[in-house]
């Protein structure tokens, strides 16, 4: 069987709930192995609520989840974890009683192979240097680096992404392009959230565009250039 | 309220540290009082109400205003823990009931505070301190220390007991005062310890004298020290280690093996409540016997008529002996001086007393301020 | 704002009711309303709960109650006193809580209620365990007698509506303005240059100057002030009322107050009394669990939800 | 001399347990231009807002405002001077209405901010004020709305007419625009523009889109110091700049603008 | 010396040493109280109350099943660790996303209805428990004599809270202990199960109380109350060792009872106050506590 048309998620029918409102009507997407997707949208449209929902992070769900072949809706997040599902969330989430290290260490493994923390420490050269100090004294872009190395340690081969490019130096942002491009070579699969669309449109194969927790759009790399004008209406660019 | 309908409010501990001593107990003792009377005076049925103090004054005086004033109470009786029985008087003084004291100690009733509405009954701190500080001063013991409870009872038990010992030759070496509800008393017992006096007195009640005297043993203060409860019941000696208590005197205002007229009494009293009379129980029983003839007998519920009439016939049954009810409000009868038997002189689990000596009333209770005598 | 109807309609129950019930009873079903209501001030409005509300309950009263004892002063003044009593306590306490927040503010000020209870204990002013008797009331602006019942509890009445002005006049304040804002988002007052502490200490000081001002009044009903009044179940007791009655609702702590009174009233005389605390520490499971705008908070979104 | 810098900074250094985050820097701040700060992550920038603001305690070094040394004053202070920071993460009053939340700002002058005993009704002739500065952000149509339900573009730009309320002389902004849409972006960087008519403004920012068109002075930093100052033609053009900073990206914005 | 002196001298290191033993009682119930607290940001107002249950439980175990003193101490707190599990699945659990000043009211709810429930059964007089033979009798000390099992109180204390401090500050558990505090959420998302540690070490936290518990039932009197009256100091020092520091609790419980020793022996009338007057002075210095971490 060809592994790159492995489905990794697939998503049917998604509707989540915070408290009284809805947010997701019915979200629809798959993901193959390998693939690099994003979700692009407005502020407030419902994309980190759809990785929140993978996870099982938000009040209530119904539909259809399916990660790696088993269903995912009766899952406890941490049952969801350890189908190599790795998550890096938009408030980054470093843990302020941990140190950076404590912090890369925490996440349990999940698979064997991810990267080991000397390759970390080679990409994130701030982490190496800072690693002793408390992880909320980083500055706001190391915590992002943080953030990441975090879930790339722990081996998940899926990974869930939600701006990672925020608040990053430009330099680092052309290097974690790189980064992600390398992972999608060892074949992992990547949802990403973005903003920057400039960083996402070179590296990605498919976008999906969300607006008022639905999605409205999806667009393949190769359309990219004839429905420009369409994204741009959606985005308001 | 002088509405000829008589009406008994019973304002007891009834959960908390003095609850064996006068709690449920008392509520069975004056209950017994008016069945043994017939249950009707001045032709109708005598009505009894009981309530919990929780030993906390302010709760008791709520109570006891709400009885008075809003339900038609007559005569407040119980009143354990001189705290409580303080705010109670408080109340019933300016309403003019009569309060029934049967579980206080403090003597504050009939000499600082007293009023013509009290009738101070089973026993107070002056004759406790004349019956066993004075007895053991005399046999030697001239060095003391005061382990006292923190409040009203606890203070006059101590400065009625100080100058008893140095009226008759003693010498206070010191005392430390513990809150009332006192679990832990290693501490004091280690300053006692500290203090090289003869005698530890213990100038509390209740389950303090018995965690005092647990302490004591503990830290081996038994060893070198007597040991002096100066109050305590019967419920309380039973709860104390025979071995270690066995031979430590005591100053009761009852006891229930005294005589056929005693053990017949606290036989029915067993029967009903499960456990045998306490001095307070006893009390009870028979302050409001003396209340009760005295409203039959003067024909009316009005507090001043019927305090007026108690005070001049005396009191006498099984458990006042000897007695008079003084115009200070003071029922003065004899006292006894027992000792703890060690668990192997006991027959049973109540035979815990020996009665060394009875105390004449005169000799125990002091003699009557003039200014509180209210019998005219 | 507050509904005008309703008020009146409060006023004429409150003018009316000692004809139908013993008027002790509603003099400290009013003071610990008020009690409440102080204390709501501080949760409701400002959004920090105080664990040691009890204090301020029990210095007004026993400082009322000294004075009336050992001063020939007038009740109004010896209340007056009471209330500056707390006022200075709260003063004091609030410039060390209000440094923390949340649970740890809850902390520190049950804390602090309870060095005030044990100097309370010792003091000898306060008679300890026997607590502060007979405390007379005397005759307001020594005109008034108030020995009689009614009397005295339509000076609580007065003392409770005016208790009950000022804090919803706080609320609806420049410096309410200001405790909203800081309740919604503390470091953006900051950031406005609010000092945020000081608001905090203000409402605390307001807040524990009230709760004096109905310990004074309640020890003048009772002629009696206690260390009940000082100890951390009372403090409960005043958080209780208010969860309820409904947090942060101008009529909740009053609604609280009278349910929780009257509950105890009801079962603290009889056979009942064990319960007492069993009960109690129900309602609170219960509120916590499923009650949690209390009996005004669901009134008013029944009202919403059905008008 | 000095007068025309509203802000100076003088050898201004901060450690961190051996950790040096800002090194000797000196900072010269002209009246009325948009200054950004930029350099990598990690480089000192929020550290030297946080200076300035006094969040932190400088461990040496001075910071003048106006000329007059204001190193020892406290957070709140500073805002009274007309220091005013505005935050990373969206900061209104949620449950205030819109107009709500700038008169809690417009209140501060007033005085009578510990009146408790006086009706809030003494506050509404700062209406119109507020009226008048939500109109300069374009969200006079929002007046009573909730604050809550304002999209996310629209809280800043309250966040910022709350700011205005307090007449700063002297905005700090630290990533004004991070996490915001493409549409957003521009109309804050349009906004920002709009405000810094008679202000000066100290941002930090890495969308290098908004520093090229905003900024007229940048300063970079990096690993706590200097490392070069200048507007943006000139910064962008050095090579250390672009290697530590920048990278590819100074190119595309240069074709962009 | 003189002979004064020397008394003097017995009777202050015998009040030290009382002090030690009570400190023992104080960190146990502060380490359980810090425990919950880092974990799940609530103050388990319940402790004390635990505690009581642990001593009734011990107290009804030898009355009724026969059990010993030493089947109780290893049961017992078992026992109440597992009543404190159920506590947090069905009452606690239910309200965690709200405000944590509802949990803390919760379970100060649930102290009342618990002293209550014993109040009523028991009344609230107090009961004794017989202290174990092999504790009984005592060691006299050059100053003091030395109750056995009062040495035994501390011996257990010290060790207990040691093995809690090395488990929460140097393992990957204590990792995610506090880990979980912070963001519970994120934590499950990363694959930890967090519902089954909170579970855990809330019970665990309140298994210390019910330990407590047991030890001291054979030397204060077992009552309804005897939890309420030792929580609120508890609570003090906490405050004062800086909540949710581990280290702190045991720390500061120790030195408290030390304190509280020295004030009995100079100043008794303090003696109850001086653990709130410290508590004073470190806010006014440290408003987080002397081993607190946030400012
Ligand atoms: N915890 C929450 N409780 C209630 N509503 C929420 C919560 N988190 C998000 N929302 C609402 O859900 C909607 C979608 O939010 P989401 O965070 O998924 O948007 P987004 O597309 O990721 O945008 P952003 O750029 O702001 O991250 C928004 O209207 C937001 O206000
Ligand atoms: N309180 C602190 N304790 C220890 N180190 C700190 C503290 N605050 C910041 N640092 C360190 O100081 C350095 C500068 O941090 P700062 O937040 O100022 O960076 P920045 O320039 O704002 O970066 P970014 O663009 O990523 O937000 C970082 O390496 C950070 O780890
Ligand atoms: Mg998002
Ligand atoms: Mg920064």
């Amino acid at each position: 069987m060809n592994a790159s048309h492995r489905e990794k998620i697939r998503i049917n029918n998604l509707h989540a709930f915070y408290g009284e409102s809805h947010i997701l009507h019915g979200i629809d997407l798959t993901l193959m192995q390998g693939e690099l997707v994003t979700l692009l949208g407005r502020n407030g449209s419902g994309r980190s609520t759809t990785l929140k929902a993978i996870m099982n992070m938000v009040g209530k769900r119904s539909g259809q989840i399916v990660v790696n072949g088993s269903d995912t809706m009766p899952m406890q997040a941490h049952r969801i974890a350890h189908l190599g599902v790795g998550f890096c969330p938009e408030e980054r989430g470093i843990f302020s009683s941990l140190s950076v290290e404590e912090n890369l260490m925490l996440p349990p493994t999940v698979r064997s192979d991810g990267m080991s923390v000397e390759e970390i420490y080679q990409m994130f050269p701030n982490l190496l240097e800072r690693r002793n100090s408390q992880g909320t004294r980083l500055s706001g872009g190391e915590q992002q680096m943080l953030a990441l190395a975090r879930i790339l340690r722990s081996g998940a081969n899926i990974l869930l992404l939600d701006e990672i490019t925020e608040g990053l130096a430009p330099v680092i942002v052309q290097k974690l392009a790189e980064v992600l491009v390398q992972l999608k070579q060892r074949g992992l699969t990547i949802l990403l959230v973005e903003q920057n669309f400039r960083f996402a449109a070179p590296i990605a194969d498919r976008h999906y565009v969300m607006e008022h927790g639905h999605i409205v759009e999806e667009i393949a790399a190769s359309e990219l250039q004839q429905k420009t004008e369409l994204l741009n209406s959606y985005l308001g660019v | 309220t002088t509405d000829g309908k008589v009406k008994i409010g019973v304002l007891a501990d009834m959960s908390g540290t003095y609850a064996d001593i006068c709690g449920p107990g008392c509520v069975v003792a004056t209950q017994m009082a008016i069945d043994d009377f017939g249950g009707k005076v001045l032709n109708k049925p005598i009505e009894l109400i009981s309530a919990d103090s929780q030993l906390k004054p302010d709760i008791a005086s709520a109570i006891a205003r709400r009885w008075v004033e809003s339900e038609d109470v007559d005569t407040i009786g119980g009143l354990v823990s001189s705290a409580v029985t303080g705010a109670v008087t408080q109340v019933t003084n300016n309403s003019k009931n009569i309060a029934l004291i049967t579980g206080s100690a403090s003597n504050g009733f009939t000499t600082k505070a007293c009023s013509p509405y009290i009738a101070h009954w089973t026993y107070n701190v002056v004759a406790l301190a004349n019956g066993t500080v004075k007895t053991m001063v005399g046999e030697g013991k001239k060095k003391w220390f005061f382990i006292t409870a923190d409040y009203a009872f606890g203070h006059a038990l101590e400065t009625v007991s100080s100058n008893v010992i140095k009226a008759n030759g003693g010498e206070v070496v010191g005392s430390v005062r513990a809150p009332l509800g006192t679990t832990d008393f290693s501490s004091y017992v280690l300053q006692a310890q500290a203090s090289g006096a003869d005698v530890v007195a213990l100038a509390n009640a209740g389950n303090d004298t018995v965690n005092a005297l647990n302490a004591a043993t503990e830290f081996g203060l038994t060893e070198s020290m007597d040991i002096a409860g100066l109050l305590v019941f019967s419920q309380n000696t039973k709860a104390m280690d025979g071995n270690v208590a066995g031979g430590m005197k005591l100053t009761t205002g009852f006891y229930w093996d005294l005589n056929d007229e005693t053990r017949a009494w606290s036989k029915r009293f067993k029967e009903k409540h499960g456990e045998i009379p306490s001095m307070a129980h006893a009390g009870a029983y028979s302050a409001t016997m003396h209340y009760l003839n005295a409203v039959q007998k003067a024909g009316t519920d009005d507090a001043d008529v019927v305090m007026k009439q108690m005070k001049t016939t005396k009191p006498n049954d099984f458990f006042a002996v000897n007695a008079e009810f003084r115009g200070d409000g003071r029922m003065v009868h004899d006292m006894l001086l027992v000792q703890i038997k060690k668990p192997a002189e006991r027959k049973d689990e109540d035979d815990i007393y020996k009665v060394l000596k009875v105390i004449p009333g005169s000799e125990a209770y002091n003699p009557m301020l003039d200014e509180c005598n209210f019998s005219r | 704002m507050i509904n005008r109807k309703l008020l009146i309609a409060l006023l004429a129950i409150g003018l009316l009711a000692p004809l139908a019930v013993y008027p002790v009873f509603l003099a400290k079903l009013l003071c610990f309303a008020l009690f409440a209501a102080a204390f709501n001030l501080l949760l409701g409005f400002v959004g920090i709960l105080s664990f040691g509300h009890a204090a301020f309950l029990g210095t007004g009263g026993y400082v009322t109650g000294w004075l009336m004892l050992n001063s020939g002063l007038t009740p109004e003044l010896a209340i007056i006193a009471g209330t500056l009593a707390g006022a200075l306590l709260g003063a004091v306490y609030g410039k060390l809580a209000v440094k923390r927040e949340g649970i740890y503010f809850a902390m520190v000020t049950l804390a602090l209620a309870q060095l005030t209870f044990f100097i309370y204990l010792q003091a000898p002013f306060t008679g300890g365990e026997d607590g502060m008797q007979g405390i007379p009331r005397r005759a307001l602006f020594g005109l008034i007698d108030l020995s009689n019942n009614t009397v005295m509890y339509y000076l609580v009445l007065a003392i409770f509506c005016f208790g009950f002005w000022l804090i919803n006049r706080t609320i609806h304040s420049p410096f309410g303005q200001v405790l909203k804002a800081i309740r919604e988002n503390e470091p953006r007052a900051i950031s406005l240059g609010y000092d945020v502490e000081k608001y905090k200490w203000l409402a605390f000081v307001i807040s524990a100057a009230l709760a004096a001002l109905a310990g004074g009044t309640k020890s003048l009903v009772f002629e009696l002030a206690s260390l009940t009044d000082v100890h951390w179940h009372m403090s409960g007791e005043v958080i209780l009322m208010t969860l309820v009655g409904g947090v942060g609702t101008l009529f909740g702590p009053l609604a609280g107050a009278a349910l929780v009174v009257t509950m105890q009233n009801y079962l603290s005389g009889g056979e009942l009394g064990n319960y007492l605390h069993i009960i109690m520490g129900a309602v609170f499971v219960i509120c916590v669990l499923s009650f949690r705008s209390g009996i005004v908070g669901q009134l008013q979104k029944f009202k919403r939800n059905n008008f | 001399m000095t007068q025309d810098h509203i802000l100076e900074t003088r050898n201004l250094t901060k450690g961190f347990k051996g950790f040096i985050a800002v090194d000797d820097v000196n900072l010269n701040i002209r009246r009325g231009d948009i200054h950004a700060l930029i350099g990598p992550n990690g480089a000192g920038k929020t550290t030297v807002f946080n200076l300035l603001t006094k969040f932190l305690q400088p461990t040496s070094g001075q910071i003048l405002f106006n000329g007059q040394d204001i190193t020892p004053l406290k957070p709140a202070a500073i805002a009274n001077k007309g220091i005013i920071r505005s935050f990373q993460i969206s900061a209104v009053f949620p449950h205030l209405s819109v107009l709500e939340n700038v008169r809690i700002a417009l209140q501060r002058q007033e005085g009578n901010s510990f009146h408790f005993w006086r009706s809030d009704k003494v506050l509404e002739h700062l209406n119109d004020r507020a009226l008048e500065l939500l109109k300069s952000v374009g969200l006079e149509s929002f007046a009573h709305s909730v604050t809550v339900d304002l999209p996310y573009g629209r809280k800043r730009a309250l966040e910022i007419a709350t700011t205005l309320a307090l007449e700063p002389e002297l905005m700090l902004l630290d990533e004004p625009t991070q996490g915001m849409g493409h549409e957003d972006v521009g109309m804050i960087a349009e906004l920002i523009k709009q405000v810094s008519a008679n202000r000066t403004i100290l941002m930090v920012e890495h969308n290098l889109h908004v520093v090229s068109k905003l900024a007229d002075q940048i300063t970079v930093l990096q690993r706590g110091a200097i490392l070069t100052e200048g507007d943006y033609a000139t910064v962008s053009a050095d090579p250390q700049v672009r290697e530590a900073y920048m990278g590819s990206e100074a190119d595309a914005v240069e074709v962009a603008s | 010396m003189s002979g004064l002196l020397d008394i003097n001298f017995f009777a202050l290191s015998g009040q030290l040493l009382v002090g030690l033993i009570n400190g023992s009682f104080y960190a146990l119930l502060s380490l359980g109280l810090a425990i919950i607290f880092g974990l799940l940001r609530i103050i388990n107002f319940a402790q004390g109350a635990l505690y009581m249950v642990g001593a009734f439980a011990a107290l009804l175990g030898l009355k009724y099943l026969s059990l010993s003193y030493w089947q109780a101490l290893i049961f017992v707190p078992i026992m109440v660790g597992i009543f404190g599990m159920l506590i947090q699945v069905f009452l606690i659990r239910p309200i965690a996303n709200q405000d944590h000043l509802y949990s803390l009211l919760l379970t100060f709810g649930l102290a009342l209805m618990l002293q209550g429930i014993f109040t009523h059964l028991f009344g609230s007089s107090g009961l004794s428990y017989p202290t174990p033979e092999a504790l009984k009798g005592g060691t006299r000390l050059p100053f003091m004599y030395l109750p056995n099992y009062r040495a035994w109180i501390i011996a257990v204390s010290v060790v207990v809270c040691g093995l809690t401090w090395w488990a929460i500050e140097k393992t990957k558990l204590g990792a995610y202990l506090r880990a979980g505090t912070e963001n519970p959420q994120l934590l499950q998302a990363f694959g930890v199960n967090v519902p089954l540690i909170i579970t855990l070490t809330f019970g665990f936290g309140v298994a210390l109380a019910g330990l407590a518990g047991v030890l001291a039932a054979p030397v204060y009197s077992v009552s309804p109350d005897m939890g309420s009256n030792i929580l609120i100091v508890v609570f003090a020092i906490v405050v004062i060792g800086g909540m949710g520091s581990i280290g702190g609790a045991i720390i500061t419980g120790l030195a408290m009872g030390v304190i509280e020793g020295l004030t009995k022996y100079f100043y008794p009338q303090a003696s109850s106050t001086v653990i709130f007057v410290v508590m004073v002075i470190v806010l006014m210095i440290k408003p987080s506590g002397l081993f607190g971490k946030e400012a």
